[in-house]
């Protein structure tokens, strides 16, 4: 089956049944949009045109390099013991880079916690970031600078929130996309499914980004669900369920793309999975090697994005050593201002636990505050004398 | 002309939608139907039905929902049809209702008000009769309010919505007949401070929500007895009134807390912690606990056994003399 | 699009994402499966043979009158105020009877707070089910009986004890099948949608069974999900989607006895919606005057049931005096018996709320125990003063 | 050898499963893993894909499938990844887990165990340090167990999973590796009683899970100072082994409760309550709690300071001391 030329709209108002579209346009096409091999060629597709300069395909490059080394560089800072955990978004880059990248700077983005590289898209400090790893606060950067909201570690919760404000933005009557990215497994809790049946009925601009790296930790796809694939879900809530090569930056772009021009048209919802895959441990806690092989990991490598992007930059004349000097330069820069926004990170202050509890915490816990305050001065004294 | 509590939170809703454009209202039959006990009626025709609309039969949805648009910018008012179809919302509001403002180190509001009819007494079928209030309340990031009197329906609900902060309003469904000459609108005291309904020397008692009148026509049997109730509307469940509440243990030496939820970890738990810790050499006899039994909310037709009444506030009174 | 003439079953394990049935065979034909015009009319269809007899044909007429009997009567016990509350079933009576005579007897149904009809079939006690409506006892019927679970009133969540179950009997090896109830607006629920999710992926022998009685309480179907129909919700699960005319008994058996013979042989779950109509209100609490029209209603009155069968059997030669009058006695005497039942049903004993919160109540409720028979003796000695 | 926490609580799960082929053990990542504090490690080896398995990433499905599964007549012992991780599970929990035997006037038994891993102090992410023992302590049909030593762990999870009703069994993560040189199998009391770890005459100190070596340690710091604690360990939250608690103030007149648990209707508020009604005379001073504040948890670098700890306690054993 081949998906239409333009996406269909919902259906808003069936008394009798009666359908307005076709259902089957909300079902996937039998493969996913794919545009660049891996040894980066491109193929035409009348329905995905790349209405990318030559600069802003370099820059999606850049950006997926620039998340590859700050990954990296959070991976040693864990194992250093600056930050708790990590769950690296390695393999991921052009699943995140591309879909991030098709919003424009009022749409929002509702993240779990493996999406750095759609981060970096929106210029969220990465060093605040990972101050959730690290400990040191719950959180540290401001949603409304960056229209990205906190990273969600309950599955898949952050698919309402996204839903949420899209119905906020429609009602609103402002041109706003709102985007949520959760992964595989996290399509089978239920707030992801009451997400879609909200966003279906209610025409919100929200797009269903779902990164299908293949497990949820240790669980394979084909333990989640038996459904033909993710984005055949879609048609269960009148959506239309696409997908995308994962791996190729481009394919994420452009299918993300038209969901958003859809969206913006006041058409709804789009439901994508991106193919892609976990190329490190689900995160630093992980053990993998308990339940995936060496030669599933050696085939993965094979599909890595940056190299196909590299390669399909390097047939286009658009990559040279200037370039790769300039990129890495700058994803180094990014690694030491991380790595330094780390280590260099204070120690938070205990007293703020109590201070972004409730905006008016009259008679929550004054005396907490007060006990608080005397273990600290008690300490500080003991250590003073010790 | 007399008010309903029903009436009244309905008033407050359209007195606070009006005000501020920004207001929504939203949940299971709170559109056409006006909600199953009304207290939405005529919203929708007022407002729209993009101010004031039906939902998915989706709790979690609902909540979910209603904290992205918070983070848009509006100030959602979202309904859970009854009490014992909140919990699966139980993700939403204590992951991320309760806490997220705090993740975000203050720069996230969430000004939602989280309408549920609770508690028993209406002989309905399960489900429709529990009191979860001790759930949110042990909840650190939600405010928990309950109103007992029609005045308080309006004047507290104005002030939810008003809050920036979370607040699961518990409305005291056998009292939504409830009637009162109040004109609204009305303001009362603020929701964080205990109301003495009712002054007296000999016992202090302490009750909310469904059990404020209950708690009065108490003390009216317990006058016939020659014992003097001072009855203390606690109105806030989160914060608790603890200055209120020590103060009025002072004066009387004697306490008790009644409440339709089970005993065991029940509001009751924690008030008798404070006071003793508040009020400890002023206590004559331990506080004691008039409230429902530590197993599930009976069927309709036993429920008188199993609710708190005058009888088993009466009965703790006269213990707690006895000391 | 029409059926396979055979069941696909839905793959097992898709390590490389292969496919091993076109999962076009999920989705729902165009048009609900239809056997019995409004007339009696009856269209053959090769897909849906009639396997019951003469005998069988009147038995179901039977268990329909019986239950719209029953139903009624329920209606006048709660106006008299001997019900607190009551949810019809009313127009209801063929999806629920056709479906429910499908399962063999040692099969299991889940069902919600509406299923008198399916109730009647496995013969559990009506008055006792009333029980739970009139507040007597939580429930009221051994489950293990009958094989018919206890009643469950939050939407949804016994789908998820059906699919356990079902799971159950596959682990045991017995060739058990259970079938759960929801309605349309039970589809929006997480449960159900887990409980897909878990029936797929572990081929459970279990029947998701919908009544899409067009609303929940006053919200119309329209408003409750975008879904072109609630049947191609299944191919997300990878489960066969299919839809039946609810108000056609013969319908709903065959369409039901597929899904049953489909799970019996091991090929896992079936997601059936029948389409019907909630004739009377939601509850006797319920005002729909509010929400819909006497024009909606008078159209719905056209597609009953019970008339519909009564047209085909007289077709067929199957109905006469005799069993008009024979049927109207049974019904007769199963409503007096649950009257009966209702109206003599002792008070219950206030002393058993203690007695099956555990197995091993020590420590949770002693003094609770002694004070609740305090509190009874002090009231019987007030009454026997007064 | 020594054994820690988790293989003993490993051992009880092989143990239940070699001897009754209706135990099930199933989860997220329980399988091929074995968990991700491998306390399933090598189950569905032993016992195979049937026996042990990974479930779809939905909580409330794992609940609702074990109810189905039990009604069937197996014995589920379901996981939940983590405390944070449980309440999208909380309707199926709390109204049928709890509530379906008593629904069932006694038809329908229930015999699951919901193993939780709970509790903070190992420097983890948000949600994964979570106390959330009062939900389930409040919900009447629960039992509610947590081992404070490698050998209750061993048979109290023996203990839960033989029992008919359902159990919600606390395991402290932050003592999975706590050790003993105790031989498997062992038979420790049974969880209803209390039991007193170390005996002492001037304050009693109530604690489970976690906080029992906490306090074991406080008690030993509390010797250098002159004072003698003696160390309750509660080990069933639900029911509560309310005469031992009493017994042990009468013998000390003065308690204290610890827990990880925000303080407000935490448990120390329900042990209070209970001990202020049982030992009236006894109290010298106000029974006082040592807990984790009425704000959400921590971030890691900061738990140390929301957490109790040693010092907390004797803050607290202090003040009680001064009445
Ligand atoms: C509600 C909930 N349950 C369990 C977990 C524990 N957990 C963290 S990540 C994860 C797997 C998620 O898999 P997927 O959705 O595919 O996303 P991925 O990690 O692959 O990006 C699990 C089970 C959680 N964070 N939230
Ligand atoms: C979890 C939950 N939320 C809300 C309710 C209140 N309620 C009872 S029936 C109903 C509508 C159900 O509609 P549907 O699923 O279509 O079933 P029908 O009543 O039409 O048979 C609602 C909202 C409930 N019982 N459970
Ligand atoms: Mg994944
Ligand atoms: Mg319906």
């Amino acid at each position: 089956m081949s998906e239409p030329a333009t996406e269909p709209s919902a259906p808003t108002d069936r008394p009798d049944g009666a359908e307005e579209v076709d259902p089957l346009t909300f079902l996937p096409a039998d493969e996913p949009v794919h545009l660049v091999d891996a040894d980066g060629t491109y193929h035409e597709d009348p329905d995905h045109p790349l209405d990318l300069t030559d600069e802003q395909l370099r820059e999606l490059y850049r950006l997926m390099v620039v998340t590859r080394k700050v990954d990296r560089e959070a991976i040693n800072l864990q194992r250093q013991g600056q930050l708790g955990v990590y769950a690296s978004c390695m393999g991921q880059e052009a699943a995140q880079v591309g879909s991030a990248y098709a919003l424009g700077t009022d749409d929002w983005i509702f993240p779990s916690y493996r999406e750095l590289g759609a981060a970096l898209v929106r210029d969220v400090d990465a060093a605040g970031l990972l101050h959730l790893y690290r400990g040191t606060w719950l959180s540290d950067h401001d949603p409304y600078k960056h229209n990205f909201a906190l990273m969600a570690i309950p599955i898949g919760t952050q698919a309402l929130h996204a839903t949420g404000f899209a119905m906020g933005a429609r009602f609103d009557g402002k041109p706003i996309v709102a985007m949520t990215y959760f992964g595989d497994g996290g399509t089978s809790e239920g707030d992801p499914h009451e997400a879609m049946t909200f966003a279906g009925v209610m025409k919100s601009p929200v797009i269903f980004f779902v990164q299908n790296n293949q497990y949820a930790i240790s669980v394979p796809l084909a333990k989640q669900t038996a459904a033909p694939t993710l984005a055949h879900k879609a048609i269960g809530y009148g959506l239309p369920g696409r997908r995308c090569d994962g791996n190729d930056v481009l394919a994420t772009y452009a299918v993300t793309k038209r969901a958003v021009e859809r969206a913006r048209a006041g058409h709804g919802p789009t439901f994508i999975e991106a193919m892609t895959y976990r190329m490190e441990a689900h995160t630093t806690s992980d053990d993998p090697s308990r339940y995936r092989t060496k030669e599933e990991l050696d085939a993965a490598a094979l599909t890595d994005p940056l190299a196909r992007m590299r390669n399909y930059l390097t047939k286009r004349d658009l990559y040279d050593a200037e370039l790769e000097a300039a990129i890495d330069e700058q994803a180094k820069a990014t690694a030491t201002y991380v790595r330094a926004g780390i280590y260099d990170a204070p120690h938070g202050d205990p007293m703020e636990l109590f201070d972004h509890v409730y905006t008016d915490p009259r008679g929550h816990f004054e005396d907490q505050v007060e006990q608080l305050r005397a273990e600290l001065e008690g300490a500080g004294d003991a250590e003073g004398q010790g | 002309m007399a008010v309903t509590m029903a009436q009244a939170i309905n008033q407050a809703l359209k007195d606070a939608m009006s005000a501020d454009d920004r207001v929504l209202m939203f949940g299971e039959d709170v559109g056409r139907l006006g909600g199953v006990f009304r207290v939405t009626d005529g919203l929708q025709e007022m407002f729209g039905e993009e101010r004031c609309f039906d939902t998915p039969l989706a709790e979690s949805g609902i909540i979910g929902t209603a904290i992205g648009l918070a983070m848009y910018g509006y100030r959602p008012i979202a309904e859970m049809q009854f009490d014992g179809f909140t919990y699966p919302a139980f993700e939403q509001i204590v992951s991320h209702l309760a806490k997220m403002p705090n993740r975000s180190r203050g720069t996230v509001k969430l000004p939602v008000t989280v309408r549920i009819p609770f508690g028993g007494g209406i002989g309905a079928v399960e489900h429709h009769s529990e009191s979860p209030e001790a759930y949110w309340a042990h909840t650190a990031g939600l405010k928990v309010f309950t109103p007992g009197t029609p005045e308080d329906g309006y004047s507290m609900m104005r002030e939810s919505i008003e809050s920036d902060d979370p607040v699961i309003f518990l409305e005291p469904k056998r009292r939504y007949w409830m009637k009162s000459d109040q004109q609204l609108p009305v303001t009362t005291q603020p929701a964080r401070e205990a109301v003495v309904r009712r002054e007296g020397t000999d016992v202090s008692v302490f009750c909310y929500g469904p059990m404020v009148r209950t708690a009065l026509e108490a003390a009216d049997a317990a006058a016939d007895e020659g014992w003097s109730l001072e009855i203390v509307d606690l109105r806030s469940l989160a914060p608790l009134d603890t200055a209120s509440i020590v103060a009025s243990v002072k004066r009387t030496g004697r306490a008790i807390v009644v409440h339709e939820a089970a005993r065991n970890l029940g509001l009751g738990a924690e008030i008798a912690a404070r006071i003793q810790e508040g009020a400890f050499y002023h206590l004559e006899a331990p506080v004691l606990r008039a409230t429902g039994f530590d197993t599930p909310y009976p069927p309709a037709k036993l429920e008188e056994y199993w609710l708190p009444d005058v009888d088993r506030i009466l009965d703790a009174v006269e213990r707690s003399l006895a000391y």
